[in-house]
Order: structure tokens, then C-alpha cells, then sequence
């Protein structure tokens, strides 16, 4: 119940400023062809944040989804190429591939109580290990654009929409009513806020913690989907630097990287910022060596907001 | 040990150790149904970690525990909750993010349709916050910005929100007021009418006599005794607790004089303290008194300066505080004692291992401080002894000015003694005392004068020998 | 398992090491195909070892524990031709022979350069077969990697060149880097077309950028206004190649380029120079020497037509 | 026998021996490509110097406390070690005055850091993620993407020559460096109050102890450590480029996983210098003997493999033996 849910106005806000001041300064920010290619970039990123929203908020973090994602790419790109899966059981495979690398997670971090820094930080080398094995040596190229329908072309989209998007959307908003009213979704920031103390309230804090990072996983494995689409090429060096533009847009969406505070919310508008810096830097013809800097900076902007709003809250 | 047959709860034998320290060595304890068991002992006598077993948050080495007559699985917190055992730990266990409904709810959350139903937790969480003495609207505040007495209500609230056959209240009243206590008492009152079986936990040995109906002594992890409440006097327990007889004289001291050493002008701070001056002298103790909240915590944070205060000046000598949280604010828990008593006298660019050592073993002598020597971990000593620690590296220093926030919270009679006549040396060789306390037989006996503060103002100043009831009046406002 | 050890009268067999910029991309894996065809025709042993990520620091370790192994002759695809000097110096100095092949690190002491086209030879070829696409005219952007790729970057700057001679009307209105990452070379790709609605061409400028550039043509539904080409692999561009997203592909027969290091290789270790035109094999006939070089001839243009000849 | 699982160094010392007698046996049986012996390991230091000055450099920060810790660490190499390019290969400045402008540049850009965690309270994931978006940013377009390598610069190659079979920088940098951390972080007071705050930070407030300043020094002294690295890496590559600490999977989360390995606690107060330096010849001895295990690239796999599996294994393994402890 407390009032978190200032960074969201502000990102809001920012969004339209950039956005208008990018539709006034360039004649094609506001082409359809330019938001949805937007979108679909941000998809992945944003459907992975909310995984990771939740497991920020208990206070965890999860480096290791690069590699997990690694993973579920060569897995199901070799699937759908190879054994020739359709949809349905092409996604169902990633995701149940992508729950399995979480749930391992979740499982090292509950039960071996180890700080999930340090975990995932294993997991992250373990996992890469066995996407090069499941790629042996070769790139898959050729894939099928079996996925197309969660992908970045025209039978991705209804309404001109990208679907990842849509998904991405629909899932936020589900796991947003899910931590804000369901005793279980409260439960995760009581846990983060201070976890012995949830154990002697009687919560399944392992039980919880082994769910929020499967859960991630699962993300994953919807995200490495969409990243498939319509097809292509699967690199062996998928997924590296993933985590850090997950936990930029979580962080820009106002979580606390301490946990017990955040929401799935403001991870969206902060992916779809990202989306939008990064866009916006080759629109206006600037060099693109210099998105990163413009993503450190808003990430300084977005916590400095985010501090600021604090403290005037204890001065209350 | 024979189980008589309306025993609500009992353990038999119960033993426990960490590593070399034996906290419990065979413990036989009961409650009755509609009983208020008084449980005391000495600091580290092992109260916390019996009532950790009861609870499930600790497993026993060895013993059993039957609530009703069925054995209670061990180590298992979520067993007991089911149980009807409700427990206040010795440190409040709450969510600094969530608000008080959501703690008063937490883990057992009301619901309607699967989900949370705020309304009625909000609604509920402020009649139980009522019935505690606090306002029913502080229940859709965050915890965070709540003070340290008025989370320890919230605990108990926690604990009242189910309907509990056991309540387990560990050291409720060591920071609150009398005003609050007797509110929790008279909650405690109802629910024993209602049948319920309380544990109760508490170094003010004279609470004892209102509240409780039997008291069991524990000392060194055994029970030395336990017996009616009505058949033993407070002197009587004390001496059961430290195992001798005690001697009570309160030692005179010369009248202060020279310059202040502490002067504080018209310090203010928004929403907490405002127009708040007074002098310490030289070899004088001066008491901040106030009930929860009225802002002596905050004033005395703020002359040390680890606060902000908005306006306002404070002229000072080199100062020292003694931090009222223990645990929080006090120890390096994963450190040595000599780490501890040193750290805030550091000089120079180099360490000077040698000095540590040698000053640490000095305070270790000379406070009495029951450890291994000065590289044990101060983690492993009891609450009292830490604070003893913890005191002592405010004396390392010698400094001018000495603030003490409850310096004896959480400790037993013995070393509370000690305490005291530490205090009183320090003061004699000439440092001036700043005491906030929330012990108002503390306070009288140590003060030489006393600053009542109430709403974050200064509204009575008593000097020595004034009587307890006028202070307490008004500190508490007349009404 | 225990490994082979090399039996005393099998002295002679020369090991000839490969050390490719990153494993597990197609381009070095058919590197080595080659190479271990040629081992077997020459009689030697091959060895094929790279790190998991294009990075000088794990290149030179794996560079280290081949000179612990002592190998005859070691050749490199450096990440950064200046980083490999010294640990190539040090290689020479234990009476190792030094090559590189597919990047050049020219400030070292290696005795040879396997090349598989001059930069000009790539870069003028992209060019040209772009603009055979555009109609000589029109706008167009290059989608490269690496920041800091050297040969990346040396093609960059032919094509710069070259476009502003041949096709002054064309102009490459941006230069932007995807890294080796082919989802964020289709997303940049799209972000270039949107910011200039007139732009006709696209060049992917390496093995993860070149499908990239094409998959956007496709997925923008731009095929026939957007035309692209890149230095891609046969099999990564076949799709594209056949649905017309992509133009044309510009590489080299990467399998005899393997199959040449190795060829080289054994030359250096006998000490012998090769002739300014060399029969290496049946489907190398005359590879031309020249200045410490040899060339593997002239780029192979990949188009719908004859990509189905390699499998890669 | 119970400290050898209790007491993190020693049971570094003792992995290490296990693994070095382990391969030296593989490798004298013919079980490996080639020797793994006296002359190999020593040439492998090579690799131990950046991860080890940079291991110290996050166990100071973690050690501070308050979630401290550094991704910045591997852009700061990349941007400081461009500078160092400047200084030396384009201003001609004389090496010595280069390489001291090179370690205050990298203490410029800890202090950012610094500033921003210490004085903002901005928590340090987050403000040195920022950090390494724009200092890895800034390093590509100080050049045009381009890496220096002149004339000066490849002379610079000198300072990592060998002496004996031991890299000079081993001598030069590596064991300067790590003996003064080792003697800030055990004998002086600076070293004290820093354990101090990471322990208990409001404990450290109340104790009079200038928690800011000192934090603030943690992140300066990471940034130093990283300039110390970039020197070094620019000279023993003989250039200096651009993405030199951020190529691949960049050179912070190496040095965090060698910190953590040592034993540091993410939780801040507690880590020592010797495990930082035994877990870096751990891993890289490692590392270097699965090169000689396989013929093939599968070596590079197996190096993520094992990495991995140490972590966890030995944090689960610490998480043990404290619980038992208990
Ligand atoms: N987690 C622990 N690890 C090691 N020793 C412990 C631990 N918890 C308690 N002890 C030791 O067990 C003994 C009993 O401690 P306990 O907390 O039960 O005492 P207590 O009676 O509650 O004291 P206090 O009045 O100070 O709260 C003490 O000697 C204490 O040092
Ligand atoms: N107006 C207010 N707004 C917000 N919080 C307040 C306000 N007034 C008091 N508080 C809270 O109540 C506490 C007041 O504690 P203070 O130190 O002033 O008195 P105290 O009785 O000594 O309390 P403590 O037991 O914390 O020492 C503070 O911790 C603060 O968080
Ligand atoms: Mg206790
Ligand atoms: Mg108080």
C-alpha cells in the first residue's frame, strides 16, 4: 500500500516531452513504421523486467537472464528449424526451458540462502556454458519464421501494434495486480523489506523466492521467443550485456535495487525510454556510440528523481 | 517434570547451545490456561532463546514442547503461528516499506475474492492500534516513519490480530513509557480473562507484581525458580537473578560548577523539537524525560549531530553518545570487542594494534564485561555485555560532553548496577552527562536535574529530590 | 581420455595452429573445414582454437597455451592487430613461425598474410554491387559492428572513397554499429530507413549485420525499394538472397581460404617462398604472392543464383 | 581441519595446491596438449594482474558497504586507458608523467562515482551502471572508435617485459599495489574505519566517523586501481583501445566474481586482500590448465563451466559452514 508510485508520473511526463520535442525535431519520429519498430525492440527487454521487477523487489537480482536467454534461443531456433515445432510447442518449449534455468535460480538462491548477486553470477557462466554446448560451435542460421507471429514484421502486429508488445503490456499489467493485491504478490515485498522477519510471519519465503525467479525464467523464455520471430539467425553471443539493460530499465522505472519498493509499471515506461533514447539518437543523425551515455545519464536522472521524492517524504 | 493437567503450554528439558555457549541446559517450563507467566533473568540468562523455541524460530538441541497436549514441531514458525502462538520479539520484526495495516496482517492477510482486502485490514489494524493507546490513523502509515516505541505497539498489535491461545511478549516495555505500559496491560488483562496464556519478559522486575501471576527466574540457561507472583518481592528476584544479595546505596556526588560544557540554544527542527536551551555542566547529569514520541530521542541525536536540526546552536566539547539502538545503531556485530571499543578513537594514519589490545583488555576489567578477551566477536555476547561494549568506546576517549540514550535498555539488574556507577565515575571526574532515558526510577536516581519534554518542548525542569509522581505528571500533560 | 601423443617416427608431421578471432561463428568454423581438408591432403596436423568472445585478452591466452604446446606454426585472425605484436614476437622467439590470415596485424613479425581479397577488393565490390541495385543513385547507410574493428573499418573507408569517385550520386547519409548482435542490426536498420524516408540502400558490413540489414528490408515490408548487400555467410543469406531483401552478398570462398592458412603454413615451416602465382590445389590454381602476402583472388559475389553452392 | 572450510584463504590455498599438483600430474602423464608447468604459470601471471588489481579494487568498495560495488570498473580501463594513449602516443608526455596522469584521471572518475554513491546516496549498482554506460560512451568517441597504437605507444610494451619468466608488471605493479591495499585495509586507520561502515554504517555515524569521506575514498581508490589497470593493459597490448575493459563480457563482472570468490562479503564489512590475490592465481591457473586440456576450443567453454561452478560452489559451501556454525 505505500505510495510508490510517483516514478511513473515523472517517466510519463519525460516520455511526452521527448517524444513531442522528437516529433517536432524530426519529420519521422511519429511514422508508425518508427514507433512500432520501437516497441518491438523493447519488448523483449520489457517482458524480462517484469521477472526482474519482482525479483528486485525481494530483494534478489538476477544477472544470469543473458545467458538464460542464450539458452532458450539455440534451444527453440534449433527446434523449429530441425524438428520442425510449430508455434505452439515451439513457445511452450522455451518457456518450459526458460522456467527451468529460473527455478534453478530460485532454488540456489532460497535454499542455499547466498546473496542472488552472487548465484546468478555462477549461473550466469553455467548457463552460457551450456548454450555453447547446445549451439556446438555453429550459429543456427536459417531459422524458420515459424515465430513470425511474435516477431518484428507485418504478421506481428494487429491494429499496428507489435503482439510482443501487446503481451508485454498484458503480462505487466497482470503481474501489477498480482504484487499490489494478492496476499502472495505482497508477500514479495515483505520479503524484500526484511526477509527474517517475513520467515517468522509465517511466509513461504522460499517457496515465493523460488516462484519469482522461475517466473523470470519463464519471461525469458516468452522473450527469447519474440527475439526469434520471424526468423533468422541465432548467434552464439546472444544475450550478452541483456542483464544490464534489463536492470536500466527496472532501475529507470523507479525500483528500489534494495528492495521492498517497485513496480512493473514504471519497468515498462522505462524500457520503452530506453526504446526511445536509443531510436531517437540515430533519427536525429547523432553518432550511436553515444546512446550509451545518454542511458547512463537518464538512469541518474531517474534515481536522482527518485531520491529527491524520498526525501521529502522524511522530512514530512 | 509431571504435566498438570490445565497446562496450556509446556516444555520439558529443553537445552540449546551455540557453538561453546550453553543458552539453555534443560529447561521445564509451563503456562496455564488464562496465566501471566513472568519470565526474568539476567542478560544472556537465555529468555530470548527459549521463547525463540517456543516460537519456532529456533530449534532445540533437546526437550519437548505441547501446547494442549500435542507436541509442537520443531523450528517450525509457520506450525506455531497455526497453533496459536503469537510472539513479540525482543526486536520489532516489521516491514519498513509496508504500512502498519499490512504489518498488523502480514502473512495472514484478510481477503475477499483472493485478493487483500484493504479496507477492512485498515478498519481492523486501527480498532487493535486503539486499544493500544494509538491513533487508529497511523494504520496507513509506513512503518518507516514510524518512532521506536510506536513499532513495538504495531508489534503487539501483530500479535493480537489473531486469535492467539499463547502470547509471547519479550521485553515489551523496555522502551516504552508507563503510560503506554499500562495500556498494554490492560490489554494483556483482557486477554487473559479471555483464557489466553501469557509469556512475559521484562527486566522492570517492579511490573512484575501488577501483571504477572507466576514469575520464573532463569539463570546461567536454568531455572532457578519459579513461584507466585504474589510470594516474591522485587529485591527477592533480583537477588535469584545474579544468584546474590544486592546493596542499594545511590553514591553522593560534589555539586557541578565551572563553565558548561554543553550549551544548546533555541534548537529546533520541524515537526519534532522547537525553542529547546538548556547548559550541562561539568560532573553534572542532566535527563531529557519525555513519554513516546515527545521528542528527547530526536533533541539529543541532534546535539550530537548525527541528526539535522533546521535552526538553533549548540556549543559543545568533544562529545561522545551512546546510541539507543543497540543493534542497530550500537555494535559491529561481525567484529571484536577491541574493534568495537576502539573504533571511535582512531588517530593518525597508522593503526596502533598494540594500544587497541591493551586499552580493550582495561574496559574489559574494568566494566566487568563478560567475554573471551578483546578478538571475540562481539556477536557472541549477550545484549548486556554488548552495550557494556558499546558503552565503553565511549569512554575511551574521555570526552567532555557524554550523551547516554537509554544506556540501560535490554540489560539486567546487575549490570544495570554496574552501569549506573560507571556513570556516576565518569561524571565525578568532571564529564558532563546528557541522559535521555525512558526509566523514570533511572532517571531520579541519577539526574541532578531533570528537562521534561513534551510535544518537542522543554515544559518543566526539576532540579534533585523532586518527586517522581510531579515529573511524570508532567511529562504526561495534566489532564 | 589420454591425448595422442606425437609416436617418434611421426617427427615430421609439422602442427600447424589456427587461432580465429571467436569460435562458433560460421565464417571460422568453414575456416577450419578447409584447414582440416587440407591437413589431410598435406599431411599435417591441424589445430583450430578460439575463445568464446571476440576479445585480445582471451585471444592471447589461447595464444599462450599454443606456444606452451610448442606447435610449428601458429596463425592468427587478430581481434586487434596491434595487440597481437608482442605475444607473436614472444611466439617467434621460441622458433615458432607466425601468420596471420583474414585480418592483417602488419607491425608484426608474422612471415605471411593470408588475405582473402584487398580491402579495396571488398569494399569496391560492395559498392559496386549496391549500386548495380540503387541504379547508381539514392541515398544509403552502412550497418557495421565492432566500433573498433580494424578491417571492418578499412572497408568502411574504401567504400567512403570509393562511392564519393564512381557515384556521385549516391550518398551515405549514416554509419551506425550493432555490435555482433543481429536483432539490434535490424532494429538499427529500421531506425535508419525512419529517419530518412528516401533511403534506397542498405550495407551490412559483417557475417551478423548482413542478414540483419535484409531481415529489416523484409520484416519493413521495403523489399524492391530498400536494397541491400552485405558480407554475409552463403547459408545466413540464402533466405534473403531468394526473397530479394538481400541484393547480393560479397565474401570469398571461405573454405579454400582455411585451406590455404594451413597450405601456408607448412610453407613458412619448410622455409620455402611461395611463386608470385601458386597452383595450391585444384580449386586454387593461381594464388598470387606478392609482398609477404598471398591472395586468395578476387571476392565471390553471392547471389540468388549460385548461393546454394556452399554450405555454410 | 575445521578452519580449512571456515576460513575462506585457506581454503583457496588449499584448492590451489590440489589444483596445481592435479595438472602438473595430468600434464606430466600426457593427459594434456602440453606441460603445465613452472615456465606456464608463470607467463599466465600475465593474465593475474589486471583481475587481481581489479579484485581488490571491488573488494574496497564492497567492503564499504551499502551494496557497494563497481561496474564501472572495466569502462574506466577503456577510458583512462585511452587517455594514457593520448598522454603517450599524441602529446608525447614522458612516460612517468603519463602514467601519473593516467592513475589521477582514474581517481577523477571515482570520485564520479564516489560523488555519486557517497555524497548522493545514489545506491552503487545503479550509479555505477550509469557510469559505465557513459564512461565506455565516452571512451569510443574519444577516438573516433579507433585505438592508439604510435610509435610511443608500442614503445610503452617495455614496462611488460619479462624478468626471468615473471612478468615485470608482477613486480612493478601488481605487488606494489596489493601490499599497500593490504596495508590500508589492515594497518592503518583508514582500513578500520572503512570495515567499520560496511559493518554497521548508522553504528559508524554515532561513532563519530566521517562515513561519507571514507566511502567516498573507496570509490576514488577503485578508480586509481582501474587507471593502474588501463596502464598496464595499454602497454602489455602495446595499444590502447577504445573498448579495452568492456570487450566481450568486459573486465567488471570477472573482477567481482574474483572478489566474491576471495571471500568478500556482498553485504559489505568483511573481505580480505590475500583472498582476492589467492582466488585470482586460482582462477586463472585454472583457466589456463583447461586450455591445455583440450586439443580444441572446447577449452574456452569449460572455462565458463568451472567458473560458475566455483562461485556457487563456494558460496554455498561458506553458507554451510556459517550455518553451522551458528
Ligand atoms: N545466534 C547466537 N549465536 C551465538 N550465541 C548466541 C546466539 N543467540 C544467543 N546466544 C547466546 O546465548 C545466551 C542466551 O542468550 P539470550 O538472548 O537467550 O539471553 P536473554 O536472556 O534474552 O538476554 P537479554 O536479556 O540480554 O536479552 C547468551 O550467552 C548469548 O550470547
Ligand atoms: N511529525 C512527525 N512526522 C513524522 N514522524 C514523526 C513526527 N513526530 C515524530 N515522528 C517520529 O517519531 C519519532 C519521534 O521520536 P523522538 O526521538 O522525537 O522521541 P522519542 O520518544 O525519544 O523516540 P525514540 O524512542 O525514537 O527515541 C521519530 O523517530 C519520528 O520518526
Ligand atoms: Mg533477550
Ligand atoms: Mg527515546
Amino acid at each position: 500500500m505505500s505510495k510508490t508510485e510517483g516514478q511513473e508520473v515523472v517517466l510519463i511526463a519525460v516520455l511526452a516531452v521527448l517524444w513531442l520535442a522528437l516529433g517536432f525535431g524530426t519529420d519521422t519520429f511519429f511514422a508508425a513504421s518508427n514507433l512500432q519498430n520501437i516497441l518491438a525492440t523493447v519488448a523483449p527487454v520489457t517482458i524480462i523486467g517484469i521477472g526482474m521487477t519482482a525479483v528486485i523487489v525481494t530483494g534478489g537480482i538476477d544477472v544470469s537472464v543473458g545467458s538464460a536467454l542464450a539458452v532458450v534461443l539455440v534451444l527453440v531456433a534449433k527446434l523449429v528449424r530441425d524438428s520442425g515445432l510449430t508455434l505452439v510447442p515451439a513457445v511452450v518449449a522455451g518457456l518450459v526451458a526458460g522456467g527451468v534455468l529460473g527455478a534453478l535460480n530460485g532454488v540456489l538462491v532460497a535454499y542455499g540462502r547466498v546473496h542472488a548477486i552472487i548465484i546468478t553470477f555462477g549461473t550466469l557462466n553455467i548457463f552460457r556454458f551450456v548454450a555453447l554446448q547446445i549451439f556446438e560451435g555453429k550459429e543456427v542460421a536459417g531459422v524458420p519464421g515459424t515465430l513470425e507471429l511474435l516477431g518484428g514484421g507485418a504478421d506481428g502486429r494487429s491494429f499496428g501494434i507489435p503482439h510482443s508488445w501487446l503481451l508485454a503490456v498484458l503480462l505487466a499489467a497482470g503481474m501489477w495486480f498480482y504484487m499490489r493485491h494478492a496476499p502472495t504478490g505482497r508477500h514479495l515485498y515483505a520479503i524484500g523489506g526484511n526477509a527474517p522477519a517475513a520467515r517468522l510471519a509465517g511466509i513461504r519465503v522460499n517457496r515465493r523466492l523460488v516462484g519469482v525467479y522461475a517466473v523470470t525464467g519463464v519471461l525469458v523464455g516468452l522473450a527469447a521467443c519474440c527475439v526469434i520471430g520471424g526468423g533468422g539467425l541465432v548467434a552464439q553471443s546472444a544475450g550478452t550485456g541483456l542483464e544490464l539493460q534489463v536492470i536500466a530499465a527496472v532501475v529507470i522505472g523507479g525500483t528500489s535495487i534494495l528492495g521492498g519498493r517497485g513496480s512493473v509499471l514504471g519497468t515498462v515506461l522505462g524500457a520503452l525510454l530506453v526504446g526511445t533514447v536509443t531510436s531517437a539518437v540515430t533519427l536525429l543523425g547523432w553518432r550511436s556510440e553515444l546512446t550509451a551515455l545518454f542511458i547512463g545519464v537518464f538512469i541518474l536522472l531517474a534515481v536522482g528523481a527518485d531520491l529527491v521524492r524520498e526525501r521529502r517524504r522524511r522530512r514530512e | 517434570m509431571t504435566t498438570t493437567t490445565d497446562a496450556l503450554l509446556s516444555l520439558t528439558g529443553i537445552r540449546k547451545h551455540y557453538g561453546g555457549v550453553y543458552a539453555l541446559r534443560g529447561v521445564d517450563f509451563e503456562v496455564r490456561t488464562g496465566e501471566v507467566h513472568g519470565l526474568v533473568g539476567a542478560n544472556g540468562a537465555g529468555k530470548s532463546t527459549l521463547i525463540k523455541i517456543i516460537s519456532g524460530a529456533e530449534k532445540p538441541d533437546d526437550g519437548t514442547a505441547h501446547l494442549n497436549g500435542t507436541q509442537l514441531a520443531e523450528g517450525d514458525t509457520v506450525a506455531a503461528l497455526k497453533a496459536g502462538i503469537a510472539t513479540v520479539y525482543q526486536d520489532p520484526q516489521l516491514f519498513g516499506e509496508l504500512t502498519v495495516a499490512e504489518n498488523v496482517f502480514v502473512g495472514r492477510e484478510l481477503r475477499k475474492h483472493g485478493r487483500v482486502d484493504w479496507p477492512q485490514q485498515r478498519r481492523r489494524a486501527g480498532q487493535l492500534l486503539e486499544s493500544l493507546g494509538l491513533p487508529p490513523k497511523l494504520a496507513a502509515r509506513r512503518i518507516a516513519d514510524l518512532s521506536v516505541a510506536e513499532q513495538q505497539l504495531v508489534s503487539v498489535a501483530k500479535a493480537l490480530a489473531h486469535e492467539a491461545r499463547v502470547l509471547i511478549l519479550d521485553e515489551p516495555s523496555a522502551i516504552l513509557t508507563d503510560r503506554e505500559i499500562d495500556t498494554l496491560f490492560h490489554a494483556i488483562r483482557s486477554l487473559k480473562e479471555r483464557g489466553v496464556g501469557v509469556v512475559y519478559v521484562s527486566h522492570r522486575l517492579d511490573e512484575l507484581a501488577q501483571i504477572t501471576d507466576r514469575v520464573t527466574v532463569l539463570r546461567d540457561g536454568n531455572v532457578v525458580a519459579s513461584h507466585a507472583a504474589k510470594d516474591l518481592t522485587v529485591r527477592r528476584i533480583a537477588e535469584l537473578m545474579v544468584g546474590h544479595a544486592l546493596d542499594d546505596d545511590t553514591a553522593e556526588r560534589a555539586a557541578p560548577t565551572g563553565e558548561p560544557a554543553l550549551v544548546v540554544a533555541d534548537l529546533r527542527r520541524r515537526n519534532r523539537f522547537t525553542g529547546v536551551s538548556f547548559e550541562v555542566r561539568p560532573g553534572e547529569i542532566v535527563s531529557l524525560f519525555g513519554l513516546v514520541g515527545s521528542g528527547t530521542g530526536s533533541i539529543a541525536r541532534a546535539v550530537h549531530g548525527v541528526e539535522p536540526a533546521d535552526s538553533g546552536q549548540v556549543r559543545k566539547g568533544q562529545t561522545a553518545m551512546l546510541p539507543g539502538d543497540r543493534a542497530r545503531q550500537g555494535v559491529f556485530a561481525t567484529k571484536s570487542v577491541g574493534f568495537n571499543i576502539s573504533i571511535a578513537s582512531l588517530k593518525g594514519l597508522w593503526l596502533k594494534r598494540k594500544r587497541e589490545r591493551t586499552t580493550a583488555e582495561e574496559f574489559i576489567r574494568r566494566m566487568r564485561i563478560k567475554t573471551q578477551g578483546p578478538s571475540a566477536l562481539v556477536a557472541t555476547l549477550s545484549g548486556g555485555n554488548q552495550q557494556k561494549v558499546v558503552l565503553a568506546r565511549q569512554l575511551v576517549e574521555r570526552p567532555e560532553v557524554l550523551i547516554l540514550e537509554e544506556p540501560t535498555q535490554g540489560v539486567d539488574v546487575g549490570a544495570k548496577e554496574e552501569i549506573h556507577s560507571l556513570v556516576g565515575d565518569i561524571v565525578g571526574r568532571g564529564t558532563a552527562v546528557l541522559l535521555v532515558s525512558s526509566d523514570l526510577p533511572e532517571v531520579m536516581r541519577l539526574a541532578d536535574r531533570i528537562l521534561v519534554v513534551r510535544g518537542g518542548r522543554i515544559t518543566a525542569r526539576f532540579g534533585k529530590g523532586a518527586a517522581q509522581a510531579d515529573v511524570l505528571a508532567a511529562a504526561a500533560g495534566d489532564e | 581420455s589420454k591425448k595422442d601423443q606425437p609416436a617418434t617416427g611421426d617427427q615430421a608431421r609439422v602442427k600447424v595452429a589456427f587461432v580465429p578471432k571467436l569460435q562458433g561463428i560460421p565464417y571460422f568454423e568453414a575456416m577450419n573445414t578447409g584447414g582440416q581438408k587440407a591437413a589431410k591432403d598435406l599431411g599435417i596436423d591441424w589445430i583450430y582454437k578460439g575463445g568464446t568472445t571476440a576479445d585480445p585478452g582471451a585471444q592471447t591466452e589461447i595464444l599462450k597455451s599454443l606456444i606452451q604446446q610448442k606447435v610449428d606454426v601458429l596463425v592468427v585472425a587478430p581481434n586487434d592487430p596491434d595487440s597481437v605484436v608482442p605475444i607473436l614476437a614472444d611466439a617467434a622467439s621460441k622458433g615458432i613461425k607466425v601468420l596471420t590470415s583474414d585480418t592483417d596485424a602488419p607491425n608484426s613479425v608474422r612471415e605471411m598474410f593470408v588475405n582473402q581479397a584487398t580491402a579495396d577488393g571488398i569494399g569496391k565490390s560492395v559498392i559496386d554491387s549496391l549500386m548495380t541495385a540503387m541504379n547508381q543513385r539514392g541515398k544509403f547507410a552502412i550497418v557495421s559492428c565492432g566500433q573498433t574493428a580494424a578491417n571492418l573499418n578499412s572497408w568502411i573507408d574504401v567504400q567512403k572513397r570509393h562511392a564519393a569517385e564512381k557515384y556521385p550520386d549516391a550518398t551515405l547519409v549514416d554509419t551506425v554499429y550493432a555490435g555482433e548482435d543481429e536483432a539490434k542490426a535490424v532494429s538499427m536498420a529500421k531506425d535508419l530507413m525512419n529517419a530518412h524516408p528516401g533511403l534506397t540502400g542498405l550495407i551490412g558490413q559483417c557475417t551478423a549485420s548482413a542478414p540483419g540489414v535484409a531481415k529489416a528490408v523484409r520484416e519493413a515490408g521495403k523489399i524492391g525499394k530498400v536494397f541491400t548487400v552485405g558480407v554475409g555467410t552463403p547459408n545466413s543469406m540464402k533466405p534473403y538472397l531468394q526473397d530479394g531483401s538481400s541484393s547480393a552478398a560479397v565474401l570469398w570462398d571461405v573454405e579454400q581460404l582455411g585451406y590455404l592458412t594451413a597450405w601456408a603454413g607448412l610453407k613458412v615451416k619448410k622455409g620455402e617462398q611461395p611463386q608470385a602465382t601458386s597452383n595450391v590445389s585444384a580449386k586454387l590454381p593461381a594464388v598470387k604472392y606478392e609482398d609477404k602476402t598471398l591472395l586468395l583472388g578476387d571476392p565471390l559475389k553471392l547471389t540468388k543464383d549460385n548461393v546454394g553452392d556452399y554450405d555454410y | 581441519m575445521k578452519r580449512l572450510v571456515t576460513d575462506r584463504v585457506l581454503l583457496l590455498v588449499a584448492l590451489l595446491v590440489v589444483l596445481v599438483v592435479w595438472m602438473s600430474l595430468l600434464g606430466a602423464n600426457g593427459y594434456l596438449v602440453a606441460p603445465y608447468d613452472v615456465d606456464y604459470l608463470l607467463s599466465s601471471l600475465e593474465s593475474v594482474v589486471p583481475l587481481c588489481l581489479l579484485g581488490v579494487a571491488e573488494l574496497l568498495v564492497i567492503v564499504s558497504g551499502r551494496g557497494g560495488i563497481d561496474l564501472s570498473v572495466g569502462a574506466m580501463v577503456s577510458l583512462v586507458g585511452m587517455a594514457f594513449g593520448f598522454m603517450v602516443g599524441d602529446w608525447h608526455w614522458p612516460v612517468w608523467i603519463a602514467i601519473i596522469g593516467a592513475v589521477l584521471a582514474g581517481a577523477v572518475l571515482g570520485a564520479v562515482n564516489g560523488f555519486l554513491v557517497a555524497w548522493l546516496g545514489v545506491p552503487a549498482l545503479i550509479a555505477t551502471l550509469a557510469t559505465y554506460y557513459a564512461f565506455s560512451s565516452l571512451a569510443l568517441v574519444s577516438n573516433d572508435n579507433a585505438p592508439i597504437s604510435t610509435q610511443p605507444v608500442q614503445d610503452l610494451h617495455s614496462l611488460t617485459s619479462t624478468v626471468g619468466q615473471v612478468p615485470t608488471q608482477v613486480f612493478t605493479f601488481l605487488l606494489p599495489c596489493v601490499v599497500l591495499a593490504w596495508l590500508l585495509a589492515n594497518r592503518t586507520n583508514y582500513g578500520r574505519r572503512l570495515y567499520a561502515i560496511g559493518t554497521n554504517e548508522a553504528a559508524a555515524r554515532f561513532a563519530g566517523l566521517p562515513v561519507v569521506k571514507i566511502r567516498f575514498r573507496a570509490y576514488v581508490l577503485s578508480g586509481a586501481l582501474s587507471a593502474v589497470v588501463a596502464v598496464i593493459t595499454v602497454a602489455q597490448f602495446a595499444s590502447a583501445r577504445p573498448d579495452a575493459g568492456t570487450v566481450g563480457n568486459g573486465m567488471a563482472l570477472p573482477a567481482i566474481t574474483i572478489a566474491i570468490l576471495g571471500g568478500t562479503a556482498i553485504t559489505g564489512g568483511i573481505g580480505r586482500i590475500g583472498g582476492v590475490v589467492i582466488a585470482s592465481l586460482f582462477v586463472v591457473w585454472l583457466n589456463a590448465g583447461i586450455l591445455l586440456a583440450f586439443e580444441d576450443s572446447r577449452g574456452s567453454q569449460y572455462q565458463l563451466l568451472a567458473l560458475g561452478a566455483v562461485l556457487v560452489a563456494s558460496a554455498l559451501l561458506n553458507r554451510a559452514t556459517l550455518t553451522r556454525r551458528e
